[in-house]
């Protein structure tokens, strides 16, 4: 099997080929580096524990639709295949440059900009608290407010559009 | 003794309370708001009454709502916790004037000490130092520009109603003034209902200190060590420790005198902490005293073998301490983490969400303060602290050894967690010398990303976990299992 | 110091001394029979080999097997834990033979004290109280008969091969000799692949205390204080403590000094444990010394500060104890229970099975020292100990109180457990009394059932069950939640 | 609702009424005894909180078939229903008096008669070895060995019949 994966917060994805002997807990992956004997044990739903070159590496793993929280050595990755995530984004919503959705779910507690305003890049356009902490939503370049969609005190949460911008040409 | 204590507060700190109270045979109320539904410290108490909505001041900073609840629930007694309505004197009076007692300091300490410039002055007349700075609240932005010239940049914005970093901000250059009173005020006024700010000169890299005190009602106040806590980002502390590496017996005598003068200064009843900055030359100041438990109260609970909140609840009981200053040595060096929902990657944003995993570290010397539980939806509502790590060990090399392995054996899932982070500064050069200050967080541990090394493991985890059958729990031993690899294969040399 | 140990064990033993490798730096390899595939301590290892079937004997009692996996996966050491090959002086000469370093105490001095008659003998001659008995094995029952007659009923047999109750037997009188003394050499045998048994004097409900040594190759001796190990179920302890109520100073510095003086007498290295017998009129006995880790030294590791684990590993490298005598200070009290997968209500028959459902307490001054987890199949094989409940406070009552705290939060389904049986035990009048003794157990706690009082709360408990919605976990706070009576009924005073 | 439950170890059963508000999480239970007012919430699979007259109760619960174990105040039920118990035993398998089986998995390492030897009541039969501890099996009555269905060194679990005693009726 090959696999081609994509880590989120990596610019480069990761390829292997992984030969399994069939109704076996068992194989070899092959890297462009390396090589690597495996084997594996599933201890619940959400533990594995692999053995990669000899050397046990307890996993603990969470699946939500097609991508896995996966930890390891006290890190935790986000991992998914990277054909699927060519296909749809079903993982952590990344705004277009010019809608504005915020990072976690939060609380909008100052809109600073009005439908129509001419905003510079970097302007503050919302104020945003989640967990006591004040978060600005700046223009990500000058343009034009295009949409305002949030008013004070509204919960949001990631992917919902707060505003729009259009880009002034000339400007960016 | 109580019979009956209603804890005015959420997350870890709530059940921690709740744990000496049980093993003091006392009841617990809890309170709760819309969103603490399913919440730990609802789980953990005898009682709960659902005081409102999720945001706090419709909840847990209505002190009526609160103080109601305790009178309609017989409760004896209020624990405040720490943050909330912890530091706030009108509260506590309430609170008294309910027939109920406040486990805290007497309301009238609260304010005179709440209020930091006051406190600073009262400090400053009985002999101990100070950080040169303003000794009256101001928001004229007029007046504050003049002062922080006569002080010399860079000067501190702080927050005259309350503590933790909210309402802080540090100005460089009269330039930034403005904007800086603005935040500031609007975030002390968020967080403290008191959007009075003053000035403080800066100090450049300053270790942060703390003593512990406790005072009975009898005159005894005797102090419990030092806790260093100068790992802090955005003015709120991560890491804290003691012994601090930064003190010898000399310095340590000295300040914890101080702090012992500094509580009886103020007249303190109760268990509090006094707060110093202890500059590169080895000269401290006295900062304020937090009238109430602090987030970071276990280290000292595990280099002295006494229980914090026990002690507060008996010295609020009119019990006299059961120790003297002479009793209490400390042993060990004990180390807490703070465990945020955050990523550090994106400078500290919050992380709120479902915990879809959760494992905690076990084992010796290991103590964890937790407020989770695996499937709880960590609300957006409040801090994000989910729990707090602290280990206890023989000296400081073994302790940050023991901590380095319990945090790599912590595993949440669903959120993002400080926890890496907190691995990277816990074997950091500057950390394992000690060589901390309160800047170090900012000038040397910026956005990082785990070691590209173990992409591969988690892509080969990644791969297993698709060709593992789903669940294979309760597989019993004494079954015969499919002769797989696991049985044939591998370093067997029978 | 060594790069990579071989833990010769499993269970919470095998994980216990696993994370204190890890804290050191060391590399761990776990060994695992057939029936503990999915065993914790193979979860918690860098490596694992397997060594055979689920007997014991064709795994963990191999020792070929185990020191060819030591020396297979390039360990430098082996440690043996408790049990299995801990106290076989064969295994520990194999060992050093093959260049690997045993970490207990030498061969030659597992051998002499595994003798523990040659081991009575020698304290006798270096002046320690013995409990008069036979100085020489012997199997032939007419002698044995002789023998007890001279001793005088009631007496002991004991297996000379090993301890922990195995092959021990109370005679009342004549008559029972013979049956006894069948049983005892059959499992005798088993147990210690030695059917050797001995007589001595049975004493009438003594305390058993034994002190905790270190020793170190440059001729350092210490000792670490005494654990009150008197409640114990077949000749098994199920609770110990330190300090022993029992102990004043006079007393405890004498006890002390004799249990250093036996170390010395056997030219002892690593940590031991001496064990004595307490009568009711404070005079106490040698009963033997434990040439290994004791499955109880949790309670001493949390009054002394010390890591015993790392203490044995660090002696076993050649370097010197870093603290004497007068540095070691006990401070408050540390009580353990062990949990076992046994039904003391139909006299402790063991209960292995599927672990369905797995809480562990946490909080101030808890440990857990654990072996399993929740979906793991505990096997029939070994024994019936699951995890060590270990509590740490600032005296005896406030350590009982956290014990049933901890007890009363300690959730296992899937199988019986001790753990009602013991907080009946820990909240009864004998045991808060301090009025312990090694037959109190047999005497006064026989098999029970839980109060009538809660059937009706488990029934409503079953009820609520049925009711409920099957899975609500991950329910958001944030969404709209349907308005149940949660958020309308009650007693809401809004 | 009527509920009547058998409680293991437990002589008498449960009987207890419930009146529940449809859609409700919350309701009155009435026994022979008292009444009480309940609420409670469902935390996770195995986990609930019921409130019974004001005072909270964290329940921890497993189902398997008909049987619910239950945690509840560091005591652990074993709960069902009573008329399901009577149709058929699904719970822990209790021996006929006369068809010996062992109380837990364990290893056969003694057979002390043979088929057709005549035993005294609480002669022993069979030992067991399971978790280190021996335990012996032995006749509840006087009566013949009719069948012994068990070899040294063989597992044997609770349901499996190791021996069969036939009563000899003067004895009895």
């Amino acid at each position: 099997m090959e696999y081609t994966l994509a880590i989120e917060g990596r610019e480069k994805e990761l390829n292997f080929k992984l030969e399994v002997a069939p109704g076996e807990n068992a194989g070899k992956a092959f890297s462009a580096e390396a090589e690597y004997s495996l084997r594996w044990l599933r201890i619940d739903e959400n533990r594995l524990l692999l053995e990669v070159n000899g050397r046990l590496q307890p996993v603990y793993l969470v699946k939500r639709d097609d991508l896995a929280e996966i930890w390891l050595n006290g890190e935790r990755y986000l991992v998914k295949e990277a054909e699927v995530s060519t296909r749809g984004s079903r993982g952590r919503p990344e705004a277009k440059e010019g809608l504005i959705t915020p990072p976690m779910p939060a609380q909008v507690i100052r809109v600073l900009v009005r439908e129509g305003d001419r905003v510079r890049r970097g302007q503050g356009l919302l104020v945003l608290s989640a967990m006591k902490m004040e978060t600005g939503l700046s223009a990500p370049y000058a343009g034009t407010v295009k949409r305002i969609n949030a008013a004070v005190g509204v919960q949001v949460a990631p992917g919902d559009i707060l505003a729009e911008i259009e880009p002034c040409k000339e400007d960016r | 003794m109580f019979e009956k204590i209603l804890v005015a507060n959420r997350g870890e700190i709530a059940v921690r309370i709740m744990r000496t109270c049980r093993e003091l045979g006392i009841g617990t109320v809890a309170v709760y708001s819309e969103a603490d539904r399913r919440a730990l410290h609802v789980l953990e108490a005898d009682e709960a009454v659902f005081i409102g909505g999720s945001e706090a001041r419709e909840s847990y900073l209505d002190l009526e709502k609160i103080v109601g609840a305790a009178k309609e629930s017989g409760a004896q007694a209020i624990h405040p916790g720490y943050g909330f309505l912890s530091e706030n004197a009108a509260f506590a009076r309430r609170t008294e004037e309910e027939g109920l007692r406040f486990i805290g300091p007497p309301a009238g300490v609260i304010a005179s000490l709440g209020d930091k410039t006051a406190a600073r002055t009262l400090m400053q007349n009985r002999g101990l130092p100070v950080i040169p700075g303003m000794t009256e609240p101001e928001s004229e932005l007029g007046i504050l520009a003049s002062r922080a010239e006569e002080i010399g940049y860079p000067v501190l914005l702080k927050a005259a109603g309350g503590g933790g970093g909210k309402g802080m901000r540090v100005v460089a250059c009269p330039e930034e003034l403005e904007g800086a009173l603005r935040e500031a005020t609007s975030e002390a006024l968020r967080a403290f209902g008191n959007g009075a700010v003053y000035l403080e000169k800066y100090l450049n890299r300053p270790r942060h200190i703390e003593f512990q005190v406790l005072a009975d009602s009898f005159g005894n106040t005797i102090h419990l060590f030092e806790r260093e806590c100068s790992l802090q980002r955005r003015h709120q502390k991560i890491i804290e420790e003691s012994p601090s590496p930064a003190l010898n017996d000399g310095l340590r005598a000295a300040m914890g005198k101080a702090a012992v003068e500094a509580a009886r200064a103020a007249g303190y009843v109760n268990a509090g902490t006094v707060e110093f900055l202890l500059d590169d030359q080895g000269k401290f100041y006295f900062l304020e005293v937090n009238t109430r438990l602090q987030v970071e109260h276990p280290v000292t609970e595990l280099i002295t073998g006494v229980d914090l909140v026990r002690e507060q609840i008996k010295i609020s009981a009119g019990l006299p301490l059961s120790f003297r200053q002479g009793d209490c040595r400390p042993r060990g060096h004990s180390i807490e983490c703070r465990i945020y929902a955050e990523d550090p990657a994106r400078g500290f944003s919050p992380s709120p969400g479902e915990i879809l995993y959760l494992k905690e570290p076990a084992g010796p010397g290991i103590r964890v303060d937790s407020g989770i539980y695996g499937g709880f939806v960590v609300p957006t509502a409040y801090d994000p602290l989910l729990s707090k790590l602290i280990v206890l060990a023989e000296d400081r090399g073994q302790a940050i050894a023991r901590m380095r392995r319990a945090l790599a054996d912590y595993a949440i899932l669903g959120i993002t967690t400080s926890i890496p982070f907190l691995r990277e500064v816990i074997g950091s050069e500057a950390f394992v010398s000690g060589a901390t200050h309160t800047r170090l967080i900012e000038d040397s541990f910026i956005r990082r990303r785990p070691p590209l090394n173990d992409d591969i493991l988690a892509g080969l985890a990644y791969a297993a976990g698709e060709l593992a059958p789903g669940k294979a729990a309760g597989i019993s031993p004494e079954q015969p299992v499919p002769l797989g690899p696991w049985q044939t294969l591998g370093r067997w040399f029978l």
